[in-house]
């Protein structure tokens, strides 16, 4: 306490919490973003899971960690390196080390450097007492066993369940270090474990213990502060992806006052979409956990049939096998909102890990000439705005729509400024109304404007008729062989998708309007290639970025926008499918920067390149 | 139901011009499914008909009711999404043996399962219809067709004995030729509250003209044929004496009068898992006699039933609107 | 006799037989066909299924047709508005009416005109007597019912099956018509009803019934001759597509000396394929009708793994089924071929017309990054030498690949040149040989050249090994969650598919090198592309052609040769799906020329728009 | 098979490192099949481990085989294509209840109907262990999991009839605590001709521990366990006491010695379908133990060797090489 304390404020800090899958780093990382949030900061989050279940205590497989960037400024990304590194144990030392700044701060759990956990991770010696790491890093070995041991004293709670608490110890010491109130996580304890008071003591007196650690060891000669962020004024929760995909379905429940049937089958990193729904029945949500993901797109689609709003969501290998539905659904034209959380591919892949390469299975992955709009989402936030819009277009112009988020948004977060239901889009569903007369009902008859052909459900007196997946009559809706029907429903389809683009609003372009080079991006790659603009603006380039939501269609501005720029840069996490796209459609040589290493490419990657391309 | 129908066969009859070979089996369905229809229903337009791709699938098409000619083998799932979205509406589907169990056997195991309230008509022909005439997977061993020429090396599965495998909760077996009969199966499986399953054995005149034709031979059918009557003893034959006795855990073939009695007939007993699993076991088996009727019957919750317990319970939940949930959670105020 | 009949030579003559599907018409088409080919001519044909099994007798749904174009010089097509129309009742008189040329010769079946087949086909009056069609054509009402009672007077055959040789009657006319010779269908007669001699007897008298009208009737001024046409050199027989392309399979077998295990699902038109090569067991070809198409690649692909070439074949639908499948025998880089008999589009669409709306499908039609080889045959004999070249390219390079045809490929015909089977190009496999060293077999090591993985099948000692979805380490095999090794595999399956641009041989141009226009086709369009060209150099225009079949990867001359000239177009029976990859991979503004109406773009079609493009 | 294995366990184990969560049930499974496989094979080299997706499905990277891990739910189809390519290697399928019997199931059941000669074990822990938690078509009805936080509304399959329903010829069940027994079920597999489908209880720790508790607790697991050996009453309970007999049609479990006597118990035979399907419809049900062993045995001509007799018929036929086939047909010289 005599100790001397310097204090310094920093705009930016990253964080990254990394142990066993049983540390409960997951916990510590949500808890200290939670503080962030309230204490005002701009921030970013990017959990990483093992691919195992519960892989071995210890393994290098069984490492799990999470990230955290946050700052006293707007941020767009979870940050590159972190400034900070939790190692729990051995393991996860050896996993993120080198992700480490040099020179960055470095907090290990001494107790769990045991022989058996040095020799699970490959270490021959120990690192944390051969000398290695206090050359490079600010380095902190902590005993955190023994002292969540000591503090949980007298706490009627088993060895195991004590040691337990560790998690939140490295928390105290993290807290302590940035100056953060240690209150909102005890009242989260407190309304957690409610029924569990020697839980709610035990964790807290770790807490304790790690904040009054960094107070009293004579080990941090700095406290840093980062102030709150100005961000635009409002109230904030903090959102991801996953939370907010399933709050757009409900929003378009509440605002169009349609049922809504959700029919999925479980697979990383979608599953969590079926599991936040199936608790909102009393919202008139139905769920269905179906066999396999065809029957959940083909329950999606009889849904729809009988006037609800059908959605279904699965990750890549799972899209694979809706593509024989997806064109009936389009055939038929039936809102059916397909929600793609996209993973690493090809094949089973990299199920934890993000990748944007679904975007061509998305515009083409079905057989026949069968077009199909395409939306993505660019922010674990903008999840929410984006799977609402998807529902609305979807039964508007009647059509099937593919919604493409993916692993980092899904379970990435960010403080999110929450919107007024009233400022949503108006949302209107109008049926066929009950019929006397004795004309037959025609199932294809169109709107003038949208295309969009006319809903009439079962139940409706008067409007019975037959669909299916043989071409059908344009308004009668008969079965027809004729090819001049044909050709013209063909054209009907894409022109109904083209239709779209009305309801783009006017792309916005965040710096340059005119310049060198735009930085063209879709989905998650949104954030970097923000920050990347920002650093370029600073670094006086003449640059432009464009943030893509609608794939198909195209905004029509989209190609004037292009023209303005001496050159087009596209960054993606796969081999350059917009990119692709864009030529084909624009016919400009747009040029591609792909990085396909299961993360958002690094803001860092994107300044050099688009230096490069400037410069050269 | 009411006791005079309001609505007449041809009000389900639609107006499209039926597509089937002259002579074809699902011809006599149709008609009997039109004539049951005003029976069981005052409202057409909570009738929906589900199918999947086939001759039979066709079927829908004909029906002046809602319909959906989905995509092959894969109708059960848009019958049970509709009828979770809608547990009101009254939902058949119609599928065929290639539709139904080799493409679309799981959908339908599921299905069967889950007890979801459909009815279900399987048109079985033992072959590919609207294929032009490949085996599918109820054709007997050794069948020779376009794509076995030397003759299938598949045993065939008999469809009510994967149905009750399946924990189908009805289970039922009828045929094109015995109109009355497939009349009553339709309404029992109307009145199933549940997956109800019947096999209709139906006739491809083109491809496999005259695959039942023990079952409908005026000469060989009364030996062949055991109608099922619940509560009843299993006798058959042309002068009904003959019956199914179970020799221990074995079933036999006995003549009644000489060394059996009718007392040592098994009687039926829809509710009956063991006695449904004997008898379905007979389809096309040499010695014994094909069982029509309802093979089993017992009623269980249904999906659906069970489904709106839930949303109805859900529903009891303090409400929230859609700002709670927006701003549900930790929230701040930046100024 | 006495009457004075001309002889006129003609170039080449385009016949169409319409009926009722009971009618006979394929049998009359494939016997003129095969006349026509013995005679000498070029040929090519066109048979049209109804999409019902057994539509109504006379109805309009149940019309079945078959077009010959037979010539004394090269032709391509299967000619467009046909020169003679044989309409054997009135359903195929309205059906097909209007694509006959005016003054063309009509011949009609007058004993079907009765009042209920008029009822059937929509007639309020007679047209054999109304005079409506004597104006326009040279109409030919014929009594053939009558015709063929007579001369099978004596037969020991039911009315109903005399009644079914009126197909022969019809054939006979034509025979008379053209000057063919009538033993080559006696012959089939005699060799295909072998051990039925009424039924021999009553067709050849029905068919001399039908040429000696020919003779004695008044009716005929003119008889035609095609002479022989000067094809290259060698021997013939006529070809369709399907059997083509299990002959291709078969001659990948012999001169493999793999086995063959071929696994599909019956779907139209693919389902041939499965019935051809059922047949074909003494050459060791394995067939397995699956449960499903994704059992059907699933088999493939196990057979594949135990060191069998893997085949599976079926239509639109049925190819979207199995993507999820695909992405696994790319990622396990095993040697399957995938045949897609391409339908009419999108879902169960137009199941029994032709269409090019898969190629987005095939090249795209995957999630994650997912390059598959994609090779498409351009006429029916060429089925053949596609197929035998997607075999060795699968095995050289173990890849998945996809091949094309179509309906029109699959059912139409032409007089092919039969290769010798030594001229084939080589096709060799080596799988690993046994091992008795200690180190773990490596089943990612590569070939040098091709990048090929070596093919280690189980049975063999040693090299025991596991595979899966799950990406692998390069070499080792090993699953691996690393993101460099992830970034290195994505590349490495591009460069293999991208490495089979070596396989292709220079790109052949007809007609002008360099120009005004090029014509580029893909697929079936060859024929109509090819026919097009031929009349605008005739016409003086500088165009060329090419027609593509491979589209993944393109030839490595391509980009060049587009340059050569102004403006490129490219006539597709879908939307525009080539024309959109050509302008992603070239930058060029190709122009689409698309008519989606169940069969090949026609000729005039082609050379219409290209002189607009020409001369604008 | 030689009396001396020429192999060891330590030959069947590969060098990954096992991704299970500790304790988890699958261990004991990949134990005991190591153990095993040194008595059933010389030649480790012909044999194959063929999986899908989930925890179970691992399994062939553990095992010093060749393996293929596919993708979820299709393995049967790889196996298939596998077999009939190859019919001399070994082939073993690994399978889970969500694997093999939601998005696989209509693979399974084709398989089975099909009786190629594959040993499939599916290992039935009733819960989706690597999605992390879903119910399964296994799963008890009423199961709160995370995608049914009010309850499962579907009512599960019971594996053992369901493959019954589609035909199989070889159905038993075992469980991972059961070591011997386990290992002997492994023995009869391999031994069977045709399609074996084992079904294997396993517990998952993480998400549906002590799923099986009452069958593996050291003090009720007597009275829940029903030892099946082919030609021994069906007896059971601590003492030995219980057995099950038939009332009719009805099973029933009665107590040994008082009313009825050890005669009067039911005698297990595995080739009768009826006395098997009363057996798999123990399953999970309240008033009868879990039958163990195996349920039904029966040989019938696998797919396999049916192919082969028609390969070697068909080259029976007159040889034709690839010129002749070719140059087949009409054709013609144009000079
Ligand atoms: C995905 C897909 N695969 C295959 C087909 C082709 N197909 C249509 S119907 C059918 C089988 C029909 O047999 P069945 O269900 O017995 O009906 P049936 O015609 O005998 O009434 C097949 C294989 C298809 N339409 N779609
Ligand atoms: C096409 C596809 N759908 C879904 C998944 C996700 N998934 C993987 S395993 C699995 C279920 C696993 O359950 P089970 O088969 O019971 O195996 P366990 O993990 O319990 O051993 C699911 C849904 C996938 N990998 N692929
Ligand atoms: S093919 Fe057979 S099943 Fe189909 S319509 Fe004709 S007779 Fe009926
Ligand atoms: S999740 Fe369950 S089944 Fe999977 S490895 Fe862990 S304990 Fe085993
Ligand atoms: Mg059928
Ligand atoms: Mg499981």
């Amino acid at each position: 306490m005599a100790k001397k304390v310097n204090k310094e404020t920093l705009d930016n800090v990253t964080i990254r919490f990394a142990g066993d899958s049983g540390d409960g780093m997951q916990l510590s990382g949500g808890r200290f973003t939670q503080t962030a949030a309230i204490v005002g900061n701009d921030l970013s989050t990017l959990p990483d899971f093992p691919a195992e279940i519960r892989a071995p205590a210890g393994s290098l497989a069984g490492v799990s960690s999470f990230q955290i960037h946050f700052s006293s400024q707007e941020i767009h990304t979870p940050g590159e390196q972190p400034d900070v590194l939790v190692a729990m144990n051995p393991a996860a030392l050896k996993v993120h080390l080198s992700d480490l700044k040099s020179g960055g701060t470095l907090i290990v759990n001494k107790n769990a450097f045991t022989p058996k956990n040095l020799k699970l991770a490959g270490y021959e010696t120990d690192p944390t007492e051969d000398g290695t790491l206090e050359d490079y890093y600010q380095s902190h070995f902590i005993e955190m066993s023994k002292l969540v041991k000591n503090a949980c004293e007298g706490i009627d709670l088993s060895p195991k369940l004590v040691e337990r608490t560790k998690n939140l110890c490295a928390l105290g010491v993290l807290f302590w270090i940035y100056d953060r109130p240690l209150e909102p996580t005890i009242d989260w304890l407190k309304s957690k474990f409610k029924s569990k008071p020697e839980i709610i003591k035990a964790n807290t007196n770790a807490l304790n213990a790690g904040y009054n650690y960094g107070d009293t060891a004579e080990l941090f000669t700095t406290r840093y502060v980062v102030e709150k962020a100005k961000l635009p004024a409002g109230k904030y929760r903090n959102m991801n992806g996953t939370l907010a995909t399933c709050l757009g379905l409900l929003a378009a429940v509440e605002k169009s006052k349609m049922s809504l049937t959700f029919a999925g089958y479980p697979i990383t990193p979608a599953s969590n979409i079926l599991h936040t729904l199936s608790n909102w029945k009393k919202f008139g949500i139905k769920t269905f956990q179906a066999e396999d993901e065809i029957a959940g797109i083909g329950a999606a689609l009889g849904a729809a049939f009988g006037g609800s709003l059908g959605v279904t969501a699965s990750s890549g290998p799972g899209i694979a096998l809706k593509g024989e539905f997806l064109g009936l659904t389009l055939i038929t034209e039936l809102p059916v909102v397909v929600i793609n959380v996209q993973r690493g591919g090809p094949s089973t892949g990299l199920p934890t890990k993000t990748e944007q390469s679904d975007l061509f299975q998305a515009v083409y992955g079905r057989n026949g000439d069968a077009p199909t709009p395409v939306i993505a989402a660019t922010t674990p936030g903008d999840c929410f705005f984006t799977t609402y819009e998807a529902c609305r277009i979807a039964v508007k112009y009647m059509t099937p729509i593919i919604v493409l988020t993916d692993g980092y948004l899904a379970n990435g977060s960010e403080p999110w400024m929450i919107p007024n239901s009233k400022d949503l889009n108006d949302f209107e569903v109008t049926f066929e109304k009950e019929s006397e007369s004795e004309d037959k009902h025609q199932p294809y008859k169109r709107n003038k404007d949208t295309l969009a052909r006319n809903w009439a459900i079962p139940g409706t007196k008067g409007l019975e008729h037959r669909i299916g997946g043989i071409e059908k009559e344009n308004v009668s809706g008969n079965v027809s062989y004729d090819s001049d029907n044909h050709e013209l429903m063909t054209h009907i389809r894409a022109q109904k998708v083209a239709n779209i683009a009305n309801e783009i609003p006017p792309t916005e372009v965040f710096g340059k309007k005119k310049g060198d080079l735009l930085i063209l991006s879709w989905g998650s790659t949104h954030g970097s290639c923000k920050v990347a603009t920002e650093q370029l603006l600073e670094d006086k380039y003449k640059v432009g970025h464009v943030s893509l939501k609608w794939i198909n269609p195209f905004p029509s501005d989209l190609g004037k926008i292009l023209l303005n720029y001496k050159k087009v840069i596209i960054p993606e996490i796969n081999r350059g499918q917009l990119c692709y796209l864009i030529r084909a459609q624009y016919l400009i040589d747009a040029i591609g920067l792909n990085e396909i290493k299961g993360k958002p490419i690094g803001a860092s990657t994107i300044v050099k390149k688009c230096k490069e391309i400037i410069d050269e | 139901m009411s006791e005079k129908p309001t609505l007449k066969k041809s009000d389900f009859q639609s107006d499209q011009a039926i597509r089937w070979c002259p002579g074809c089996g699902d011809y006599a369905i149709l008609a009997q499914t039109q004539k049951v229809f005003p029976e069981i229903t005052e409202k057409k337009e909570d009738t929906v008909f589900i199918s999947g791709i086939g001759c039979s699938s066709r079927f829908p098409y004909y029906m002046n009711t809602y319909g959906f000619h989905t995509i092959h083998g894969r109708a059960p799932t848009v019958a049970s999404g509709l009828k979770l979205a809608n547990p009101d509406l009254s939902v058949w589907l119609v599928t065929g043996d290639g539709d139904g169990f080799s493409i679309g056997g799981n959908h339908l195991i599921h299905l069967l399962r889950r007890n979801v309230n459909i009815n279900v008509m399987l048109f079985n022909n033992r072959i590919y219809g609207l294929t032009k005439g490949q085996y599918s997977p109820t054709s007997e061993l050794g069948k020779v067709t376009y794509s076995t020429p030397m003759g299938s090396l598949d045993y065939p599965f008999k469809p009510t004995q994967l149905a009750l495998g399946s924990q189908g909760s009805f289970v039922a077996k009828t045929i094109d030729k015995e109109l009355k009969h497939l009349q009553s199966m339709i309404r029992r499986a109307n009145d199933h509250n549940g997956t109800s399953f019947i096999e209709i054995y139906q006739n491809c005149n083109i491809f496999n003209d005259g695959a039942f034709g023990n079952l409908t031979d005026r000469d060989t059918k009364a030996d062949q044929l055991l109608y099922l009557e619940n509560g009843e003893p299993m006798i058959f034959g042309n002068d009904k004496n003959k019956g199914i006795i179970l020799d221990g855990t074995r079933p036999k073939v006995v003549e009644i009068g000489k060394k059996y009695s009718i007392e040592d007939i098994l009687v039926h007993d829809e509710t009956d898992s063991l006695l449904a699993n004997m008898l379905s076991n007979f389809t096309a088996e040499p010695d014994f006699p094909e069982p029509l009727g309802v093979i089993y019957c017992s009623e269980r919750p249904t999906y659906d039933d069970m489904m709106n317990e839930q949303m109805l319970k859900a529903k009891e939940q303090p409400s929230q609107t859609l700002d709670d949930m927006l701003n549900a959670g930790d929230t701040w105020q930046v100024k």
